[in-house]
């Protein structure tokens, strides 16, 4: 018990005291002391900024987000980038978003503080959506590399830019690949979605698109997102014996419906699904049951676009395994594809000014291993459509658009 | 005039377990009722259930006449009604003067606040001659000193009507004195006072008429002296073996003088809680 | 005759504990702190909290721009470690669910003025009544459970309200978040800004201090502490023990909630997995108890120090600190069980670090 | 009527498995009076060993066990003995705030030990099913159902007949008596805490087997070991079990007729209902009520 | 047997024994009495490791166990029945009995299990009833016969008679003298001065925290000091 209590908080203030002036000197002292590089380059080296969800839920994808980024600065340093005749070299610098959006709002901010007005999004539409307003507002320029979700691109945001197809595109390129590749041509389509904003979004999508195709769709079906158990929405369509089930989702409901499924006896001609099936994890967790499942993706190793930093896309995935030791999937090659359009974008303007690199890459028109880009007035990528790839044998392999295909789809697909 | 305190046919039982079974009994004020019984006989648990700690199953509890008969605790004490625990409970974190405050600021008729709350609990210390040990934490008292303190606290709220749960336990002969004085004074002062007690000499010195309680019953009610020779008493005390003993020790040198009035009963370990 | 054997407050026998600490001096630490009167180095304690206080006013003018939301953070989470303080720890009931204002706050500005086009101080005021309302409705059957029954249904209550919350797409947006009106045509209130938003937590984590030390010296603090110690003897010495804990309860709600407003306000989008995250009341509660609970000044010092100590973690150890970070909170929950506040003192009273005293205090 | 047997029968069987993850939990908890929030971590960490033996060795998952049960009984027996120990004695937020370091530690040492990927311990009969008529039984689901009947049966009995399970009966209802007896209460608590820690490993081996994993899924699994311990009554093995076959029910069957989206509502409702109304729990016991404060 | 030197002990700050000294010896019946609150339960329990001494000795046997820990001290011999008999109340009487014996790994264990319901053919029909929900005198059988389980040198009884009808009384003590018969140590705590004096050989008088007197039970019980002293508040 305490004696003299009353003494008590001046002891407590003046640690209070202490703790908050030494933060306060420390973090003051720390981040304004590289405030001058408006060019973005200082020195030989210019630096963008990257907020990644290293911790937490999105941390699996932000990882393989950095994976992306991390190439890129590679090959680009590898080759040499060259800016205003001199030869500089390409950083990224990065932090954790802890998978959380005010964190990577923060995060954008004290890369504007330090300098860094070029900015590659972080993992998840959550957290791009938090970032793009902060960069909208620091005037620093973000290239997005995966987030999807349409709502980003209805805010007039004019500093965003996102290589990838929005959200909608998603899910409802599958249902343009199937209706164009499959016969028989399936009916009936039950959709399962998360019930997060991107995956709505892409359920959505899907759900108009089949409609236009002429399929009845006999059900939408919602669970919690980053659920590992979808047995009850799969006992409720089973009966319903559609012809093809998507689904709008992440990896773990990914590979839930398709476990369970098989599980539960679920048999429709064939399984589509956002996100999971190009995912390296998907087949190798799933193993023989992954057989034949479609998926959709951002890009395919068979892509038919060329660039002068990472070649062809056979030639981006050959880099990518020399440097990992095993093929990337669409994450890695939309976080080099972002990062791309920077280097792109700062060769072009011969300058790391925001400013000027805002003006660059407003104005890119280019092809790459990503495919072409080329940003409309909200900064979607208008050129780019999602590919659809199959499950075969193990491997992913591309079945759509034609013209990028390696190899038939498959349909239907026996399943037992 | 309405007695201070009064209960009719109060009762409650846990599960088959009759705690409490038809005790009446009426305090007028500047009275003092001690309350006896051996270990289990419902004594704290009679004060409980008057005290609003514990709802009874049957009959009523009346406080100046107003039936406040399963009244929440804090009820019971806005109508003035006080207590002290049979295991002392202060006010850990807060320093003697705060303790007693606390009881001023809820309980007392009003309310008051901080600083009158105070000056009510200087005033309080001062009388029970605690005011050197006001700014210490009640951990830190002696034991005399940590009995007083709970008397303060329950004499902070101004009551009416007083519960001492054995407020003389732990005590040396000594610093029983001083307690017992006290208690004559508020008896003086016209409160009504219940006193729980094991302590034979306080119960003989102080009250107006003792209950004898066993088994959650009434055995019976009189003035102290009386009561205390009574052979029910002494045999639900000490057992038949020892009542043999006085009678025989007292038949050898004449029949006189008193029987359990200095006795010291067991110990009344766990008998406030109920079962479950 | 010396001195007699039962000790005040600890018998002989241990009856009335299942697990005590046999032979401990205490059987709990001083949960309150002691309300002191006025004394000269009181005044000297808040004199300096007060300079603090007016060069964090002055911080626009000291600090660079992304200094100003890292610090607007650190307000709002010593503000909620202080509405956590309230409940937790003066009264004694471990909320594991106050994040549960939080996200009503959120969400109440977010929906208002998105959905009904209100400016934001009305919808503020709302927000702020809302919190203190559901904390009447969970507090009135939760609060009659104790220790850690109390700490899990509030904590089911929290993951509970967000599951309604992620249920009622058409008024919340559902798991699709909702966007408050910031900018352009549609916004209702301007949107403050770095600076601004340091100013709004600023102001609160003022208020949250002014309450908690109000609240510390009032009648009302005495009964919560009361409470703390010994319920049935609070309920003795008069205090309506329901009806403080139900008010405490709603006071911590109504500030956590104007926190969660201002909140949703500066991140325009919200979600409910980030409104209504455990983490967040986690935070709380470390911040809280670590700095010292029950102490007017403890949650103030665990909150600004720990979201420093978190934000250093994050920009030196960019793969590690959560992990870091996991285990300082290990090592100061075993080295400072009472909080920082209460060792200061104790290594200032006693002259040496008491940290084998702490060391010795709760283990088995 | 064929959906409604599906979701029941999956219900029980996913039930089963929860139980295994919460019967450890609810035994620490009824024992030591400490909520383990890092006990998802452990079951988590457990599904990593097995899987990792699995991948290396070629071990089967459930043949694992005889190697993951004892070196995570270790496991539990040291962060017992060496760290909550320490604090067993403080009020109630102090293990749950060093328990919840704990868990950032183990599922962040995870991470950077196995990266975020998802993984799954397959096995040549976790695509099997048995078809009984329209109801589906997966073969691995019914193994790891089994396993934790098997396991619970294991713990009833390992409680009830041998001298160490008195010890920890006893150390739960008055570790001052037991001290008395003989009984070392250090050891019996990281006895309690290893043998809780093997049996969330050897759920998590379960977890592994029927379905996916990585380490941020911890959380998850320790709140919902939190409703079933609740709903079973603390330190009861066949609450547990219990508890854990009405949660895979209720989820199933509220998944099925209200709304997939419904499920953790359903949960957490069912929680703060039985903390209302029956805070002992279903088969909730009286001493362990009057020791559990409520 | 045992021997108790100078032993002091106290809560905290708050010091409650004063170097007591004491003797048992083996086949003895030794009262310890006093009033409420005179320290004899504090003197239990600094006994048997529950309370750690503040300074003095215990020696067993010649063996000095002052700063064993409670489980190690049963080890040794000495079996403290704890004041309020702290049986395990979600335990049977039977898991109460084996508890008891918990750190015996000798094979007798099942025939002093037979012994000590002999001793008490009572707790036999109770076997398999849960102890907390026995009545006062079964629950005082149990605790005892619990506390012989463990084979002990010495048996230390607290509060025998509290919460028991008189005529039980008078059984508890004949048991505790047969248990003394078969060469075991008993130290029996009550405050009923003139039950546990009758059953003891010797016995000790504490008043606030001292040994106020000593001797054969006969000259303790004819003792008018002694008899002041214990009643102490008279």
């Amino acid at each position: 018990m305490l004696r003299h209590p009353t003494r008590k908080p001046a002891i407590v203030a003046l640690v209070a005291g202490s703790v908050l002036l030494t933060a306060c000197a420390n973090s003051g002292g720390s981040s304004s002391s590289s405030s001058g590089a408006s060019t973005g380059v200082s020195g030989d080296t210019v630096t963008l900024g990257a907020a990644v969800s290293l911790t937490g839920a999105l941390a699996r994808e932000g990882i393989l987000t950095r994976e992306g980024y991390d190439l890129c600065t590679d090959v680009v340093n590898a080759k040499g980038l060259q800016i205003g005749g001199k030869k500089v070299k390409l950083a990224i610098t990065y932090q954790d978003d802890k998978s959380a959006p005010d964190t990577a709002g923060q995060l954008i901010d004290q890369f504007n503080d330090k300098g860094n007005k070029l900015i590659l999004g972080p993992y998840g539409s959550a957290t791009t959506e938090a970032a793009a307003a902060v960069v909208e507002r620091n005037g620093q320029v973000m290239v997005d590399s995966s987030g999807a979700d349409d709502k980003i691109f209805t805010k007039g945001y004019k500093r965003t830019f996102a290589v990838l197809s929005p959200a909608s595109k998603y899910l409802s390129a599958i249902v343009t690949a199937v209706n164009e590749l499959a016969t028989p041509k399936p009916k009936t389509v039950a959709i399962l979605s998360a019930d997060d904003g991107f995956s709505k979004t892409a359920a959505d999508g899907a759900k108009t698109e089949a409609g236009k195709v002429g399929w009845n769709v006999v059900a939408t079906n919602y669970f919690p997102s980053r659920a590992t158990d979808v047995s009850s929405s799969l006992t409720q369509i089973r009966g319903l014996k559609p012809d093809l089930v998507l689904g709008s989702v992440h990896l773990e409901e990914g590979i839930a419906i398709i476990r369970q499924s098989r599980e539960l006896g679920v048999t429709p001609m064939a399984f589509g699904e956002t996100v999971a099936p190009p995912t390296p994890d998907f087949a190798s967790t799933l193993g023989p049951q992954a057989e034949g499942v479609l998926g959709s993706s951002q890009w395919t190793k068979e892509g038919k676009g060329k660039d002068e930093w990472f070649g062809t896309a056979a030639d981006y995935n050959a880099s990518f395994q020399q440097k990992f030791g095993r093929e990337p999937e669409y994450h890695a090659a939309e976080a080099t594809a972002a990062c791309f359009a920077f280097v792109e974008a700062m060769t072009k303007a011969n300058s790391a000014d925001p400013n000027k690199v805002l003006d660059a890459v407003a104005a890119l028109d280019t092809d790459s291993f990503f495919g072409q880009i080329k940003f409309n007035q909200t900064g979607l990528n208008i050129y780019k459509p999602m590919a659809v790839i199959q499950i075969q044998q193990g491997q992913q392999v591309a079945v759509w658009p034609k013209t990028d295909k390696t190899s038939a789809m498959r349909w239907p697909v026996a399943t037992s | 005039m309405t007695a201070a305190l009064e209960t009719r046919d109060l009762s409650v039982r846990f599960g088959g377990l009759k705690a409490v079974d038809g005790i009446s009994v009426t305090v007028e004020d500047g009275r003092v009722l001690g309350v006896i019984g051996p270990n289990g006989a419902g004594k704290s648990t009679f004060i409980n259930l008057i005290t609003g700690q514990i709802r009874p199953t049957r009959g009523k509890v009346l406080v100046a006449g107003r039936d406040l008969t399963g009244a929440k605790p804090w009820k019971i004490a806005a109508a003035r009604v006080a207590r002290t625990f049979q295991i002392n409970k202060p006010f850990r974190g807060l320093s003697v003067r705060d303790n007693v405050a606390i009881g001023a600021m809820f309980g007392a008729p009003g309310g008051g606040s901080v600083a009158k709350a105070r000056g009510v609990a200087d005033e309080v210390l001062e009388r029970l001659g605690l005011s050197g040990v006001a700014e210490l934490g009640p951990t830190e008292l002696s034991v005399a000193h940590a009995q007083r303190l709970e008397v303060a606290k329950a004499l902070a709220l101004r009551p009416r009507v007083l519960f001492l749960d054995e407020a003389m336990a732990g005590l040396r002969p000594a610093e029983m004195e001083p307690q017992l004085e006290l208690i004559r004074e508020l008896r003086r002062e016209g409160l009504a006072i219940v006193v729980v007690e094991h302590v034979m000499r306080a119960i003989r010195s102080v009250c107006d008429t003792v209950l004898v309680m066993q088994e959650g019953r009434e055995l019976l009610t009189g003035p102290p002296d009386e009561v205390l020779a009574d052979e029910r008493v002494i045999t639900a005390y000490l057992g038949q073996r020892y009542a043999e003993r006085q009678r025989a020790e007292r038949a050898e040198a004449g029949g006189s003088g008193p029987a359990v009035a200095d006795q010291v009963g067991p110990r009344p370990e766990g008998e406030t809680r109920a079962p479950g | 005759m010396a001195a007699t054997s039962a000790r005040p407050g600890m018998p002989e026998s241990e009856s009335e504990s299942a697990h005590p600490e046999l032979g401990a001096p205490t059987t709990g630490p001083p949960k309150a702190a002691p309300a002191g009167r006025t004394t000269a180095s009181q005044l000297a304690g808040w004199a300096l909290v007060l300079g603090l206080l007016v060069i964090c006013l002055l911080a626009p003018k000291l600090f660079i721009p992304s200094f100003l939301r890292t610090l607007s953070a650190v307000f709002m989470f010593a503000t909620l470690a202080q509405a956590w303080n309230i409940i937790g720890g003066f009264t004694g009931y471990p909320s594991f669910g106050n994040v549960v204002f939080f996200g009503l706050g959120g969400y109440t500005i977010a929906v208002l003025m998105a959905r009904s086009h209100w400016s934001f101080w009305p919808a503020l005021v709302v927000a702020v009544v809302l919190g203190a309302a559901y904390a009447m409705l969970i507090g009135i059957p939760t609060l009659r459970l104790k220790g850690h029954y109390f700490a899990i249904a509030t904590l089911g209550v929290a993951e509970g309200t967000r599951e309604i919350v992620l249920n009622v797409p058409k008024v919340t947006g559902g798991g699709a978040g909702i966007t408050v009106p910031a900018v352009g045509p549609s916004a209702t209130t301007s949107y403050p800004g770095n600076t601004g938003f340091l100013y709004y937590f600023l102001a609160l984590l003022v208020v949250a201090m002014l309450a908690v030390y109000a609240i510390a010296r009032s009648r009302f603090g005495f009964a919560l502490r009361a409470i703390n110690q010994d319920e049935d003897a609070a309920a003795a010495a008069g205090i309506n023990t329901t009806r403080m804990k139900i008010a405490a309860f709603m006071v911590s709600g109504a500030i956590t909630a104007a926190a969660g407003s201002i909140y949703a306000f500066q991140q325009v989008s919200i979600y409910p997995d980030r409104l209504f995250s455990v983490d967040i009341t986690v935070l709380m509660v470390i911040m809280a108890v670590i700095g010292g609970s029950g102490t007017v000044i403890g949650p103030l010092v665990g909150g600004v120090g720990l979201q420093f100590l978190s934000e250093y973690l994050r920009q030196n150890f960019t793969d590690y600190h959560t992990f870091i970070f996991g285990a300082i909170i290990i090592v100061a929950v075993v080295l400072l069980p009472e909080g920082a506040v209460r060792f200061a003192s104790e290594t200032v009273r006693q002259r040496r670090l008491p940290i084998m005293d702490n060391l010795r205090r709760y283990r088995l | 009527m064929t959906p409604f047997l599906q979701a029941t029968v999956y219900g029980l069987l996913q039930g089963g498995l929860l139980a295994l993850v919460a019967v450890g939990f609810s035994l620490v908890w009824g024992v030591m009076n400490v909520v383990n929030l890092a006990h998802g971590a452990l079951a988590i960490t457990g599904a990593y060993f097995s899987w990792q033996l699995h991948e290396s060795l070629g071990l089967d998952p459930v043949l694992s066990l005889v190697v993951v049960l004892p070196v995570m009984f270790m496991v539990g027996y040291v962060i017992q003995r060496g760290l909550i120990n320490l604090v067993v004695n403080a009020p109630i937020w102090m293990t749950l705030l060093l328990t919840f370091g704990l868990e950032a530690l183990i599922v962040n040492g995870l991470l950077l030990a196995f990266t975020g990927d998802f993984r799954s311990t397959r096995t040549g009969y976790s695509t099997n099913t048995l078809a009984l008529g329209g109801v589906r039984i997966p073969y691995a689901r019914l193994i790891a159902f089994g396993l934790s009947l098997l396991l619970t049966v294991a713990l009833v009995l390992f409680i009830r007949n041998t001298k160490m399970g008195l010890a920890i009966r006893a150390t739960g209802m008055d570790r001052t008596a037991a001290r008395l007896m003989g009984m070392n209460v250090r050891h019996v608590y990281a006895v309690t805490f290893g043998t809780a820690t093997a049996l969330a490993a050897a759920a998590g081996s379960m977890i592994g087997l029927v379905g996916t994993f990585t380490p941020v899924v911890a959380g998850g699994y320790t709140l919902q070991s939190f409703v079933i311990a609740v709903l079973g009554g603390l330190g009861n093995m066949w609450g547990a079990l219990a508890g854990g076959l009405v949660l895979g029910l209720a989820t199933a069957w509220g998944a099925l007729y209200l709304s997939g989206t419904l499920v953790n509502a359903i949960a957490f409702g069912i929680l703060v209902l039985v903390l209302i109304v029956r805070p002992s729990g279903l088969l909730g016991k009286p001493y362990y009520e009057a020791r559990a404060e409520a | 047997m045992l021997q108790v030197s100078e032993l002091s002990a106290g809560y905290g700050r708050v010091p409650v024994l004063f170097d007591i000294s004491l003797d048992v010896d083996e086949g003895d019946v030794v009262a310890l009495v006093g009033s409420n609150g005179a320290g004899k339960t504090t003197l239990l329990r600094a006994m048997s490791g529950m309370l750690p001494p503040s300074g003095g000795t215990v020696v067993l046997d010649g063996k000095d166990i002052t700063r064993l820990a409670s489980e190690q001290i049963v080890r040794l011999g000495i079996a403290h029945v704890p004041e309020g008999r702290r049986l395990f109340p979600g335990l049977t009487v039977e898991e109460n009995l084996l508890a008891g014996a918990y750190h015996r790994s000798d094979g007798d264990v099942r025939r002093d299990f037979d012994r000590v319901l002999d001793m008490f053919p009572r707790l036999r029909e109770r076997l398999r009833q849960v102890a907390g929900s026995m009545s006062g005198g079964e629950q005082q059988m149990c605790a005892i016969a619990r506390g012989l389980m463990s084979r002990p040198r010495l048996l230390m009884v607290d509060e025998l008679s509290m919460g028991l009808a008189p005529n039980l009384v008078d059984l508890f003590l004949d048991r505790l003298k047969a248990i003394a018969a078969d060469g075991i140590a008993v130290l029996v705590v009550d405050q009923d001065v003139d039950a546990a004096l009758r059953a003891a050989r010797h016995g000790y008088v504490m008043s606030t925290g001292h040994i106020t007197a000593q001797g054969s039970s006969e000259q303790l019980l004819a003792d008018p000091a002694v008899r002041d002293a214990y009643m102490g508040v008279g």
